[in-house]
């Protein structure tokens, strides 16, 4: 099961990459496609009870995630760059570690929580232990705001439920 | 075209050159691995421009994935070695 | 060649070196030759040598940092020259002018950058660009002189890598029985080692979870592809190598050795070398010289002498790809666990 | 088509700049984590999805092109993945090793 789910997972990128339609290749690619989802199939793919629906569902939801994200990312640039720029650094900004508590489970939803926190204005995740967030913060406003809405909305990405 | 790639190649360096600094005079080793890992990612785009201006950007662009792909590798490494190690400088006189 | 990025990025490689000399901390130097071979491979892409550009790149990034990184983790991190010596450090001062003077002597004696009246372009380069597509319907030439014309070159260069990492490993292996032997010293080394314990942390690990099967079909596809762009067996293999560090770096080393145990890599080491010469042996037994793929078209089905070449050069490439892979993996264990194959970075 | 390449790029070159700038100014290791992790990113992204435009109208739209458009797109991807986690992973090791984070009270006294 995982290896068929990885195997086509990776099939598109091989002849994306490559190019070559021609026999010779497409064996060798089919080979090295085959090489890689035997020995890390296991690997990519993490939870090989999930149904084909259920992975397509998480993929349709991650797009409007992702557009958001890139909105908060070019947020969190001009957040930073002013700050860079501004003439006295020192008294706009108040580094402090802030740490919260989730409710999500999984691994991987973990995983996009830390990397969108890290992505997003003014806060970097330093460290996960459980399910306790490290935080680091730039600035006051930033630190109270956290986690905001980004939780929820990473929680309804992967159907997961949380407490709040 | 090719004359703005140029300088957009040029200033890319010159970045460079003010992120070294940082690794320069950087208190901490972990200063100068924060610049060096910033040198890493301009350098993919770096690498990316100079396959415009050669147009031959097929050819470049592998090695760009190579570091894309590579580049943080360094970064994984060093910072397990510190959560081994837990002491940052092994002794109070270090000088850059 | 673009002039004003090479000006610039050399004097900062010279920097990086000058800079590297002075840093006590060990771990800094280590990490600004980092920012060394990623500007050494932006001179060499700029210089239009991409091959070379996408070694250093692999090599670089991938396993250079993290070679250097495991041998400071089971040595030590404090550079302990001494510097008191005002003769030793004047000696040492004049042998190094002495040979910088000789060496810029011998610079000036190069043919000029893209000479085309130098004797390499005249005789060799000239051979290889005009008969490579016709003879090996190759269109990367460094791919088909490297693999063809030069094979026996690239033979040794793949058991140079062998070489290493048999040194590396049977210098530094320790074996469990000798360690009983030597059980009254073994606890003051203990003692010496930074106290152990497994970290790992979530976002790495899901990361590379992610990162690890796409580096090792990019890498495949290095290796298959070796023919039209830039790369081939060595930095195919280099990623493969790097993406199994990745993995160990990640994990602990109960799961690095569970990747390929101790065995697994001493038998596919050789067995990469083997794939190498065994071709050339098999040419040897179909009537040809050592090497000679043009005769392998009589055992290889639906390929003419001209095609056998471009084929028995993919199985080098393998052959190479899976020795530096797997020698990369093993010099990095050997390294990071000291020799002790139980614990490590 | 041209112009948004070049509109794209400088604006990656100016958040470069911003990243370099606030790499020299700002005054502890974790301040500086955070103009290096993240205006990196943006600017990877911007740079290479301006060369990627570009590259796909100097050669006329044709097959070849497209591969290594997809190419580009790989190293965006990958960026993507790969730089929060090493912003993440510096910061880890930072903190683990105990560097001391810049706080306005401490710089007063």
């Amino acid at each position: 099961m995982q290896f068929i789910t990885s195997f086509i997972l990776l099939v598109p990128f091989w002849f994306l990459m490559s190019g070559k339609f021609d026999m010779f290749h497409v064996v060798l690619g089919i080979i090295s496609i085959t090489i890689v989802s035997l020995w890390f199939g296991n690997m990519l793919i993490q939870s090989p009870k999930k149904s084909f629906p259920a992975r397509l569902g998480e993929i349709f939801n991650f797009i409007p995630y992702l557009f958001w994200l890139l909105i908060e990312i070019v947020k969190s640039n001009i957040h930073v760059i002013k700050i860079s720029l501004s003439p006295n650094i020192e008294s706009c900004i108040n580094p402090q570690f802030v740490t919260f508590k989730t409710s999500l489970k999984k691994d991987f939803s973990k995983f996009i929580l830390a990397n969108s926190i890290t992505l997003t204005p003014g806060t970097v995740t330093v460290r996960i232990s459980d399910s306790e967030f490290l935080i680091h913060a730039l600035t006051d406003e930033v630190a109270s705001g956290l986690p905001g809405d980004m939780e929820s909305k990473v929680a309804k990405v992967f159907n997961e439920r949380i407490s709040k | 075209m090719i004359p703005f790639l140029y300088g957009a190649g040029l200033f890319l360096l010159i970045n460079m050159v003010l992120v070294f600094i940082r690794a320069v005079q950087g208190p901490t080793v972990i200063d100068r691995l924060l610049s060096i890992n910033v040198i890493g990612t301009k350098c993919i785009n770096l690498i990316v421009i100079a396959g415009l201006i050669f147009s031959r950007l097929d050819m470049f662009v592998d090695i760009a994935i190579g570091y894309g792909l590579l580049n943080y590798i360094a970064a994984v490494c060093t910072a397990k070695f510190y959560q081994h190690n837990k002491t940052l400088s092994p002794d109070s006189g270090a000088s850059s | 060649m673009i002039l004003g990025f090479d000006i610039i990025s050399l004097s900062l490689i010279l920097l990086c070196a000058v800079l590297a000399l002075f840093i006590r901390d060990l771990m800094g130097s280590v990490i600004v030759f980092g920012a060394y071979s990623f500007l050494m491979c932006v001179v060499w892409a700029c210089n239009g040598a991409i091959d070379v550009a996408f070694t250093e790149a692999t090599v670089g990034a991938g396993v250079g940092t993290v070679f250097l990184v495991s041998t400071i983790y089971s040595t030590t991190r404090i550079d302990t020259f001494k510097k008191n010596r005002l003769l030793k450090q004047l000696f040492m001062f004049a042998v190094v002018c002495v040979v910088g003077v000789l060496l810029l002597k011998t610079v000036t004696d190069l043919p000029q950058w893209g000479d085309a009246g130098s004797p390499a372009n005249t005789h060799l380069s000239a051979y290889y660009i005009e008969n490579s597509i016709d003879q090996t319907h190759v269109p990367n030439v460094v791919t088909s002189v490297l693999a063809d014309y030069r094979g026996f070159d690239t033979m040794f260069e793949t058991c140079v890598v062998f070489v290493a990492f048999i040194g590396i490993f049977s210098l530094l292996r320790i074996r469990k029985s000798k360690t009983k032997n030597a059980a009254t010293t073994s606890p003051t080394t203990e003692l010496t080692l930074p106290p152990h314990q497994e970290v790992d942390s979530l976002i790495i690990k899901t990361a590379s979870h992610l990162m690890v099967p796409f580096m090792q079909l990019f890498a495949l596809y290095v290796v298959a592809h070796g023919h039209y762009s830039p790369g081939g067996g060595f930095q195919g293999g280099v990623i493969l190598g790097a993406s199994l560090i990745l993995l160990a770096v990640s994990y602990n080393f109960k799961k690095a050795l569970s990747i390929l145990s101790e065995k697994k890599i001493i038998l596919l080491v050789s067995l990469g070398v083997l794939i190498y010469a065994g071709i050339g042996v098999i040419c040897f037994f179909l009537g040809g010289n050592f090497l000679d793929y043009s005769v392998l078209h009589k055992i290889l089905p639906a390929t003419d002498t001209i095609m056998a070449r471009s084929h028995a050069m993919l199985g080098v490439e393998i052959g190479v790809a899976l020795t530096v892979m797997v020698s990369m993996y093993g010099i990095y264990l050997s390294l990071s666990s000291n020799g002790r194959f139980d614990k490590g970075l | 088509m041209t112009l948004i390449a070049i509109i794209l790029i400088i604006l990656g070159l100016f958040f470069f700049f911003g990243t370099s700038i606030g790499i020299l100014r700002l005054p502890d290791f974790y301040s500086r984590a955070h103009a290096a992790g993240k205006a990196d990113t943006l600017s990877t992204i911007l740079i290479i999805l301006g060369c990627a435009l570009y590259y796909l109208d100097y050669s006329h739209y044709d097959l070849a092109s497209f591969n290594v458009a997809f190419k580009l797109f790989v190293i965006i991807a990958f960026v993507f993945i790969g730089s929060p986690t090493a912003t993440h992973a510096i910061m880890d090791a930072a903190s683990s090793a105990g560097v001391e984070h810049w706080s306005k009270d401490k710089d007063k006294s």
